[in-house]
């Protein structure tokens, strides 16, 4: 247990280092999710409010799918993003393998279906009557969906804390499309793996102990945010 | 404005719940629905605002026969059981001024003068949800009735208000529709209060308008035996 | 029960409380341990459980005791590893070779230039500075790489360097997709061969030579580790009829065995 | 993009395999994931919805600390086991390291943040009109809480889903409290991202595939028994 | 089941809203509160189920003053706005029943006969969430009066009714009582019904208990010059 009582100090020591090589990591590991969350919220909390409130066909099927997709393997979800924009594939011509934008990609394709799935669950319940209301004192459909959006804040928010969470601890799809290079796409899950398979455990546990910390600090912010 | 219903069909199950051949009301009075439960009162008045579709049958809006999209904006429905935005009850009143974009010192004048108009003026900076059963009425009212629209349709919206509060707010809809030549459709199970505020009364039974005239004619004399018997009912209370 | 089941076996000896083998990707992945493993489990009735890791956290295994023997190459690591007296009795095994591989066009022109000389080879690369790539991870591949651009008086850096800090097999996969030069084991390098666009630039230098040993975990620093499943694998692994079998392995599917037995 | 043409071939094959192993891993893969949803679900759903309607001193910082650890990275969470796990550690006695036992003990670790704050968001608006309903009616707590499971059921089970979403994807815990021995601790995550490794992509797409369809036909499942 | 108040106290953000010294209601009568808005009537009977805690005060059941925990299971409230749960009419007005554990059979007896009290046995199959107002609130009265409580607690449980069901839901209440002996306390903003039901009448301001007294001598003959004007204000309508 020696390992956890070191990691907290090798904490202490990796944020107060001032090594420009772990403020990257870690400032590229917020990046990369938060850029993915923000890119997915766009489109995943509209489309799980269209399709948590209304009627059409193959809607139940729908649902089972996006149920289904919170559990692609993030190797997975890497994996198909590699082979699209490797050398050989459709999308090789970009040149995007192996940079941030890449692990971005692989990382909306795998919050996405937490997002719109949590999103809609909550306002399955609550969204007509909100959006009726909404209807009846002249909002547009617009105005209707930002409405049911800020009633329904508890569980859209709890949808992207999910998300978030996920996309800042997968390691499986930014390893594989970020390649995990030094200075370049390492981030910290990647760099944890890395710690952890040179059997460094103090520090692998050192840089788990700072996300969890960072993402504590971002949850308080986003609480501030969404009591306002 | 005027709202003309022709053929109108709404079934739930197959089982008919509204059936409404034809049906007028004029522009620029008070119609009061009465009407048993489950007789299709705020069915007809959700179709009307656009919140449920009927199976057949349409809806026209205004003199010029207008379709529901081109009036949404001055139609403004209370329903049964109002929600209420999980704000302040300034934020629950503004909400419509500010989906048409009103600046915000005129929505601030509006909402207040409003606030006053339904006894409220104390709680604008209260939680909604905090409210007693009568006041969230009357904050649903007050959001409806600062927008000032051409059609106000009101599903019960004094069921739970105190004697007082209700010649209150009897008088506000009275002066409003004074003011702005609105059409207002009102439910009520109150025949005391369709006496009151009625121009046109219909009785809806079995998702049918079994009678439909000016007051004095309804309660005075009307046509068929059903609405006695109803009335009949009503007046032991 | 396990007894009733194969109970006139001939070469059956008393059975054995399962082993826990650490060891490297490499082993595991060039699938050696799959062929000559059914020998062991079935000849003590019991069952080797193969934990495939970093060489490092192979090494933390042992030192935990939550491994009965290791199997890794990093002489340099093995050694302390047994010198701080968590490991008892080092043999070597087995041994193949690294070599240098990368794009077939050879950018930099290793093979004209540099021949077998892998030394030169990294002075090569680093001059034009083609891609490299690294595994950045410190395990034995990666303690030798660091131990060539010593001998060549070069600290990599730059972007042309990278170093991707993962196992063997994503290392390469990564080097053929960027097209970039990379120091690995032969057997790895086999075995992922047709689903890279790698050649073999540099072979034969004796600097890249690979050995592999065998370490039993100290029984003395944790209860409940397997001793005498540990002795009596280091025998097995040893002895002259599995040496024989590692020497045949992988001359059908490759025309080359990837590891030569050195047991002592 | 062969590979995944060749994946989807590879996941019939596989399916259709008849071979022990596969099946061995598919069963592990499921087998875990599923305890570690139950055991979970029995503390977590019940801890959400108190959590999520009460007041209490804290209250605020304990949903954050629930929200951070939905951040958990699987390495971190199977690191913390291994070091209680391993023969050094404080339960080495048990002996448990290496087992499926010690998988679901991490995936747990792992799947209850997200079950705790999925129900918690999703019980805050109206858990206490149900509850105070149920009260009314002469419910006691565990019939009012069970009132609240079941007037909530498409927010818990959400919650469920994505929990098991996660169980099922993750790796990193797995293979470091289970080891990824083969016969015995390998699941369909640890046997990707090992043909990953070795570069066979057609057969990891083909494991994902074969992992997605069966949590697509356990979605079915769930969603008939929440109908019901 | 006798309920004496003593001390009651309640405020919200500072602001007193209930304030009760003492209040007895007696066994096996029908007690009518009638109150302005936000007068604190609701708070009073939530309190009095368990539902919200007093600031200060106590409430004692029986004629032997036991605490709430000891009489849970003999008291029954409808809220203001029920919530029904979202399943069919049977199940909801079977919810109390099972939470007690009574049998199958018998429950289906005992729903059976509630729901054809309010007449609503053509609906026991349908989703609680399709029914009209008038037909929620009816459920919400079928699901209290199969319990059977000894303290039946009703919260303006009438407001959406059609007269006759108003009616008909009277006579269900006073027959219940007259059977069993329960305690009733009915809120009502209708002094119609008030004086229909009645036997005691409470008027509530400000939090306050202001009158109390027999229905004869409150609208009779009241004590204070508000009830009066209470009163009169009422009787316009
Ligand atoms: N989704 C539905 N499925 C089946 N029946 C429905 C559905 N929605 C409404 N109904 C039925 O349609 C009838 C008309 O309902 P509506 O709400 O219009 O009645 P109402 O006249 O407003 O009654 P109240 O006075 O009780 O408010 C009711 O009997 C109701 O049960
Ligand atoms: N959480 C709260 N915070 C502040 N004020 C509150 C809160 N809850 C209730 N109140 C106030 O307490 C007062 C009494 O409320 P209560 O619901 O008991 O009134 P009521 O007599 O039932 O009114 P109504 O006839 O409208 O139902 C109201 O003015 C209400 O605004
Ligand atoms: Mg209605
Ligand atoms: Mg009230």
């Amino acid at each position: 247990m020696d390992n956890i009582t070191n990691g907290f100090f090798g904490a202490l020591e990796l944020i107060l280092s001032g090594n420009r090589e772990v403020y990257g990591i870690i400032g590229l590991s917020l990046v990369v999710s938060f850029v993915s969350v923000i890119i997915s919220m766009f489109f995943s909390v509209p489309l799980g409010i269209v399709i948590g409130m209304n009627r059409f066909p193959f809607r139940k099927a729908v649902i089972m799918i996006i149920n289904t997709l919170m559990g692609l393997p993030p190797v997975i979800a890497g994996l198909v993003v590699y082979l699209l924009l490797s050398r050989s594939g459709p999308l090789g011509y970009l040149r995007m393998l192996h940079t941030p934008q890449a692990m971005v990609i692989a990382q909306v394709l795998l919050v996405s279906p937490i997002i719109i799935g949590v999103t809609l669950a909550g306002v399955k319940d609550r969204g007509n009557l909100i959006q009726k209301t909404a209807f009846t004192l002249g909002a547009n459909r617009c105005q209707a969906l930002w409405t049911i959006i800020k009633e329904c804040r508890t569980s859209i928010g709890a949808s992207l804390v999910a998300g978030y969470g996920r996309a800042i601890s997968e390691v499986g799809a930014v390893m594989l499309v970020g390649g995990n290079i030094k200075g370049h796409t390492r981030v910290m899950t990647t760099a944890i793996v890395l710690e952890t398979n040179m059997g460094n455990f103090d520090q692998a546990i050192a840089i788990g102990i700072v996300l969890l910390v960072l993402f504590f600090i971002l949850n308080i912010l986003l609480q501030k945010y969404q009591g306002a | 404005m005027k709202v003309q219903i022709s053929g109108l069909c709404k079934k739930y199950d197959g089982k008919p719940v509204l059936n409404i051949d034809n049906l007028t009301f004029e522009q620029g009075r008070i119609h009061v629905i009465i009407g048993p439960n489950g007789s299709g009162k705020s069915t007809l008045v959700n179709i009307i605002s656009g919140l449920e579709k009927a199976d057949h049958g349409t809806v026209a809006y205004g003199s010029n026969q207008k379709r529901f999209e081109e009036v949404r904006g001055s139609i403004t429905l209370v329903m049964q059981h109002p929600y209420l935005f999980n704000t302040t009850v300034f934020s629950n009143i503004a909400y419509g001024l500010r989906c048409r974009g009103a600046d915000k010192k005129q929505t601030e004048l509006l909402v207040k003068e409003a606030a006053e108009k339904v006894n409220l003026s104390a709680f604008l900076t209260r939680k909604a949800a905090t409210l007693s059963g009568g006041e969230m009425q009357r904050v649903a009212l007050a959001r409806a009735l600062v927008l000032k629209p051409e059609l106000l349709l009101l599903d019960e919206a004094t069921a739970n208000l105190d004697p007082e509060s209700i010649g209150i707010i009897e008088r506000v809809i009275r002066d409003f529709q004074t003011a702005t030549g609105a059409t207002v459709v009102f439910i009520t199970h109150n025949i005391f209060q369709a006496r009151r505020i009625a121009e046109r009364v219909y009785l809806m039974m079995g998702g049918r308008i079994i009678e439909e005239g000016s007051k004095e004619k309804t309660f005075g004399n009307p046509e068929s035996r059903i609405t006695r018997e109803f009335l009949r009912g009503e007046l032991i209370f | 029960a396990k007894q009733n089941l194969a109970p006139e076996q001939p070469a059956q000896e008393e059975p054995l409380e399962p082993i826990t083998l650490a060891t490297t990707t490499s082993t595991e992945n060039s699938g050696l341990l799959a062929y000559i493993l059914p020998d062991f489990e079935a000849k003590y009735n019991t069952q080797v459980k193969v934990v495939a890791v970093g060489t490092g956290q192979a090494m933390e295994m042992g030192k935990n005791g939550d491994a009965d023997v290791l199997l890794v190459h990093a002489k340099e690591s093995e050694l302390q590893f047994v010198a701080e007296g968590y490991g008892v009795d080092r043999h070597e095994v087995m041994y193949n070779d690294f070599i240098i591989v990368g794009p077939p066009e050879d950018p930099a022109g290793l093979k004209a230039g540099a021949g077998s000389d892998a030394v030169e080879a990294l002075k090569l690369i680093a001059g034009k500075q083609v891609p490299f790539t690294s595994r950045g991870d410190n395990s034995g591949t990666h303690q030798k790489e660091t131990a060539l651009w010593k001998e060549a008086g070069i600290e990599p850096a730059g972007d042309w360097y990278k170093s991707v800090g993962k196992g063997m097999g994503p290392s390469l996969t990564f080097a053929s997709e960027e097209k970039a030069y990379i120091l690995t084991d032969r057997a790895t390098y086999l075995s992922m061969k047709d689903s890279l666009d790698l050649a073999v630039l540099v072979e034969g230098d004796e600097l890249l030579f690979n050995q592999y040993g065998v370490i039993k975990v100290n029984p003395e620093k944790h209860p409940g580790i397997n001793k005498r499943g540990a002795d009596k694998f280091v025998e097995w692994i040893l002895s002259e009829e599995v040496q024989a079998k590692i020497a045949e392995f992988g001359k059908d599917k490759f025309g080359q065995s990837l590891f030569i037995p050195n047991g002592k």
